[in-house]
């Protein structure tokens, strides 16, 4: 087995798709300003020098024109990568992707095959206002023939970009602006792949599980930190994978501790932090000491003003406060 | 001499009678489909191609079937048809059977069948344009040679996408043939009520991309014109718009039967002495290929190759009810029940 | 006070936005072929002949265009009422929708108002298979800045239509292609309207509470039938409006019953039941004697084949078997 | 006899200081919200008009103001100060407080004003162009004789969306101006590798849409092309598609550091010749409406105006917390807490 190297979730994201183009000639990306540009987060540096304008294709600012275009190029056995700039764009391209990607496979019973993975970054940036701002994983979770996957570490981005890339079904693969600059320790095997629809748990804890995908894993992890202070063990359950969604994970946590909170960032109403709610009120209901507590975004279009904008995003506060109104 | 030039472009007497063959079996196998629908065997949305039928057969024998893909709307019978998918599946299709291409999951707007390059068969309009353009983008980055048919209606030709499309399909070099099937109606709006210009081929040129307007009518002109636009796409490697005419004599689908609301029946007579099916058969007779007697003959002889098609798909049995979660993903399954 | 009439649905549907044109210069109507084809429900028939083109638009195939153009007039101080065929080609205008016309109000910092009414039919009519059968309304409930509602019968769709169309923000009346032929009593009242954000409860019972919205009212109306035969007093909560949601009557009925089953139509994971079942798994946590339990559509693309489409759809058996799991 | 027709054209002494003051000014400015930006009193995405001021100013001469409809995307600070709405209120919003246009709401790419006709700053590609028609769809509704201005950006003019609404506003002869501000770049993407044919004034001629390409970097020419052009539309009441040549000096937004990805700087040194400011100051000499002593003290003058804008502006209170709540509906609260 090889070492490990610390990095960056970014640089992890890129060494992933790099190391996936060496290795196969089908892999592509496709995105706006992703070549010569480098990417608006620079998440696609040194490729286009590396890979030239055949493997990695600047496009107008036409998202629902390059979807479909990918769709049809993986409909063909190709393999693309489709970056949106932010995950806000691919609502262009919805009809592309819930319509058609989405379904190539069971529409034609199987016999065609749709191996694409679309990415970027979801969620607030810092300050990008009320356009720019939406997480969109709970409706790409909603919609069968998807897999949407949010990994929180440099490792599990590394791995699961690897699995979405080989996956012969269309992924989306989730990330968070807040996520790129943290860093983590990342294996360095070319071969490394974390499997979907495996939740992992991130700490052990007794007295509660806090719930979380993306980048409210971290605020998660936080808020045990503070909750430890008070002497509360709490366990911290990073759900990585949307669909498939691995219940077996979080169910076994909340059997143990008997109090689930479910943190995301999305608007809360409606969010997808609603399904694994009730997912675990239907089958834990016996294991449950308390309700289970959704802590979500503010149900607001995102504002401007900072000050504003940091009432809307959960964090570590108010995780706390609503543990707190759990006991 | 220039006269000599054309007839050598004509095709053989076996041709033409295979084309006449072609047209007439979509017309059969179409009018059976509305007698499907009306019995109740058939359902959901169902749009025929009966008057377009020259349409499909000049494309469909200017391209390499097998190598060459085409990818169209849910008026998608006749292209499957004519690429060699194997009509009972196609009929058990609309009838929601097993035997079906999809294994009745898709009906009669989402046909597949792509080991005959026949990529569907989609619902929402406009939406499969870019698809069809990324099936040329995957043969421009392989360099395999083949030619994309990505047809399209009158009405789908106003959606955004299809122009993003025009512009990227330019920008990148793609293979592409965006063919306008101009029926001068999307369902029940006129094509004046529905474009700015009427004047479909238009469009293409903001983009330079290669354009032009044929007629869709005669399937002799229709072969020759699609013929030097394939060839000629093939050198190229570049895109082209097509805007063929046409009209459909038929409702918009089984379900449109209420046709005066948006034309009349006077329209609908002057449009029907452009059949050209009956157009075919005069140049056959004319040509001495056919005579009344054989076209007689042969026209028997597929309405029972289309009974039969009925018949074994109808017999065919339906899906089984667990079959409702299978191909939802190559490699997994979904959770169960409600 | 007036009398009332027994009309269907689709009737209500079109008497509404007639006397409300009347009633209001301002209000028009926009959709593909609404005109001169009458709709292909044929909601708008009768119309055109009375408004002629300048009030009764028909628009090209062109979703997110038109879904635009109407903001825009909303914009201006008019009363747009756009059709979407259905509401699958709704996910076409998508980006018009959840960024442009929900935020018109709070971008502007209310300074410019959308009084705008999208309303079709969503979900399963009859074998329309993947791409024709949607239903988007949950996804529309989880933004904020939209209002969401799912009348269920002949006298809402009047009441609730009217309200829409009063309403000075952007309003999705979400229909259902099975409830056009429905029939019942309608207030002979042009002036009749039904405030959202209030459920109703359509059979009182005291054992469970059968909760649920537009057509998934009637399956859910035939199940408290069936479960009467079995000597089950089921309670039937029509929602009626997701967005605002009325917590308060749906609590009241658990806290009565102490058993919830949430019915819907869409996809069962991700779908706007998941959010009222973990409000009432939040909220009546100690007044439950069972876990909330959910009823919704198969997770699956819609097939076409009947004996498929059925079993993707709920119906009375489904939830019967529901109630029966839950005793 | 052309020659005297031609003078009496041209604007009055006034005039030309007006444009040159208010050239000066949004370039003036635009700096001040770059300073405001790097002190970390700005954020988001912000994006400036340096370069492009010949063409607001070009254009909002042109129209009714407070009458008229203007709608752009982003890059909207000049359209709403040539408009006249309150510059302490635009830098305040710039800048997220309580003072700001949108009570810090929306941010520099979200400036409104519809009192004064500014309908947005809109953040989405593309987007507000049916929202724009549909202003001016409005205005044939009511006949209200307003006249709208929709503008957009080179890169916005792939947008599907785009071309649906050419289609529309010509089908229904709205009073729409269709303005594609040509800076050559969107973001990082040069115009030739976003747009198949970089003349982008051909594309409204598909839908029968009148259609021009004018130079935007002499202010003279701009308010001599806008004035024709919305005359002409309030006139015939039917849209106009102009393609304005321009250039931003600047970097696509305030995040932007890296211009040499994308453009040399020699490229950038040649551009900076055609600066439109330096222009207008070389006509104002020529025809001694001013020396450079005079255009020093406007210089002077307008930074000192600026200046005290911005000072005005940052001495202005952030939004109160509570304040996340309000206006997103007329008429109700959304549920409060996370
Ligand atoms: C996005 C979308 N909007 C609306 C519809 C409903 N619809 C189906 S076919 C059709 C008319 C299309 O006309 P055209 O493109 O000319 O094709 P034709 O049916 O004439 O072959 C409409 C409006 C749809 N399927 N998809
Ligand atoms: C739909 C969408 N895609 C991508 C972006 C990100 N983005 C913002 S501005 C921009 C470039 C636009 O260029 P252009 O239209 O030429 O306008 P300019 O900035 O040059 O004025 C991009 C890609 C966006 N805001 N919206
Ligand atoms: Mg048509
Ligand atoms: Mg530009």
């Amino acid at each position: 087995m090889a070492g490990s190297i610390e990095m960056t979730y970014r640089e992890a994201l890129h060494k992933s798709m790099l190391e996936e183009m060496d290795k196969n000639a089908d892999v592509f990306l496709m995105g706006e300003d992703i070549g010569r540009y480098e990417g608006t987060f620079k998440v696609t540096k040194g490729l286009f020098p590396k890979y030239g304008h055949r493997r990695v294709i600047d496009t107008p600012i036409t998202e629902a024109g390059f979807a479909g275009i990918a769709t049809g190029a993986a409909m063909a056995g190709l393999r693309p990568i489709v970056e949106f700039m932010t995950m806000s764009f691919s609502i262009l391209a919805m009809d592309q992707i819930i319509n058609h990607t989405a379904k190539v496979h069971y529409m034609t019973n199987g016999e065609v095959k749709c191996p694409i993975v679309f990415r970027g970054p979801g969620g607030a940036a810092k300050q990008l206002s009320a356009q720019h701002s939406h997480s969109m994983e709970g409706w790409y979770a909603h919609v069968p023939g998807l897999k949407v996957v949010c990994p929180a570490t440099p490792a599990d981005i590394y791995g699961m970009m690897k699995t979405a890339i080989d996956d012969d079904n269309p992924v989306i693969v989730y990330e968070n602006p807040g996520l790129y600059t943290v860093k983590g320790i990342v294996p360095d095997d070319p071969e490394f792949k974390i499997p979907f629809g495996k939740a992992q748990i991130l700490r052990e804890g007794k007295d509660l599980s806090l719930i979380g995908y993306s980048r409210m894993t971290h605020v998660n992890l936080a808020t045990a930190e503070l909750l430890a202070k008070e002497g509360i063990e709490a366990e911290v359950v990073d759900v990585r994978s949307l669909l498939p969604l691995d219940t077996e994970t979080i169910y076994a946590s909340v059997r143990k501790t008997h109090r689930a909170v479910v943190v995301y960032e999305d608007w809360r109403s409606g969010g997808f932090g609603a399904e694994i709610a009730s997912r675990i009120g239907e089958d834990c209901f016996d294991d449950l000491d308390a309700p289970v507590i959704r802590v979500g975004g503010l149900n607001v279009p995102m504002p401007y003003a900072r000050v504003l904008e940091l009432q809307c995003i959960p964090d570590e506060n108010d995780v706390l406060a609503a543990v707190h109104k759990l006991k | 001499m220039a006269k000599q030039a054309e007839k050598k472009n004509l095709e053989s007497p076996a041709d033409l009678e295979q084309y006449y063959r072609d047209m007439l079996f979509i017309r059969h196998f179409e009018e059976k489909c509305n007698v499907a629908y009306r019995q109740g065997k058939a359902g959901g949305y169902m749009h025929v191609y009966i008057g377009m039928e020259a349409l499909a057969v000049g494309w469909m024998h200017s391209i390499r079937k097998g190598h060459d893909n085409v990818i169209t709307a849910y008026r998608d019978h006749a292209h499957a048809l004519l690429l060699g998918t194997d009509p009972v599946a196609v009929m058990a299709e609309i009838m929601g059977r097993k035997a079906g291409t999809a294994g009745g999951k898709g009906g009669s707007m989402h046909i597949y069948d792509p080991k005959n390059g026949m990529f569907g068969g989609w619902g929402i309009v406009g939406g499969h344009i870019p698809l069809g353009a990324g099936l040329a983008f995957a043969s421009k980055y392989r360099e395999d040679d083949k030619v994309t048919l990505n047809f399209m209606g009158d009405g789908a030709a106003n959606q955004g996408v299809v122009f993003e499309t025009f512009n990227m399909a330019s920008l990148y070099e793609l293979p592409c043939i965006f063919i306008i099937e101009n029926n001068e109606f999307a369902m029940g709006t006129r094509l004046e009520y529905h474009a700015a210009d009427t004047e479909l081929w238009k469009r293409g040129a903001p983009f330079g991309i290669k354009s032009e307007r044929v007629d869709g009518m005669d399937a002799l002109q229709m072969k020759k014109d699609a013929q030097r636009i394939v060839d000629w796409v093939r050198k190229e490697q570049k895109p082209y718009l097509v805007e063929v005419m046409t009209y459909r004599y038929s409702g918009h689908g089984a379900a449109d039967n209420d046709r005066q609301l948006y034309r009349t029946k006077e329209e609908e007579a002057e449009n029907l002495k452009r059949d050209p099916i009956k157009r075919l058969e005069a140049v056959l007779i004319e040509r001495n290929i056919a005579n009344e007697e054989k076209l007689e003959a042969i026209d028997a002889e597929i309405q029972e190759i289309v009974e039969k098609i009925y018949a074994e798909a109808d017999a065919s049995p339906f899906p089984d009810v667990e079959e409702v979660y299978d191909n939802i993903y190559s490699d997994m399954t979904v959770e169960q029940g409600h």
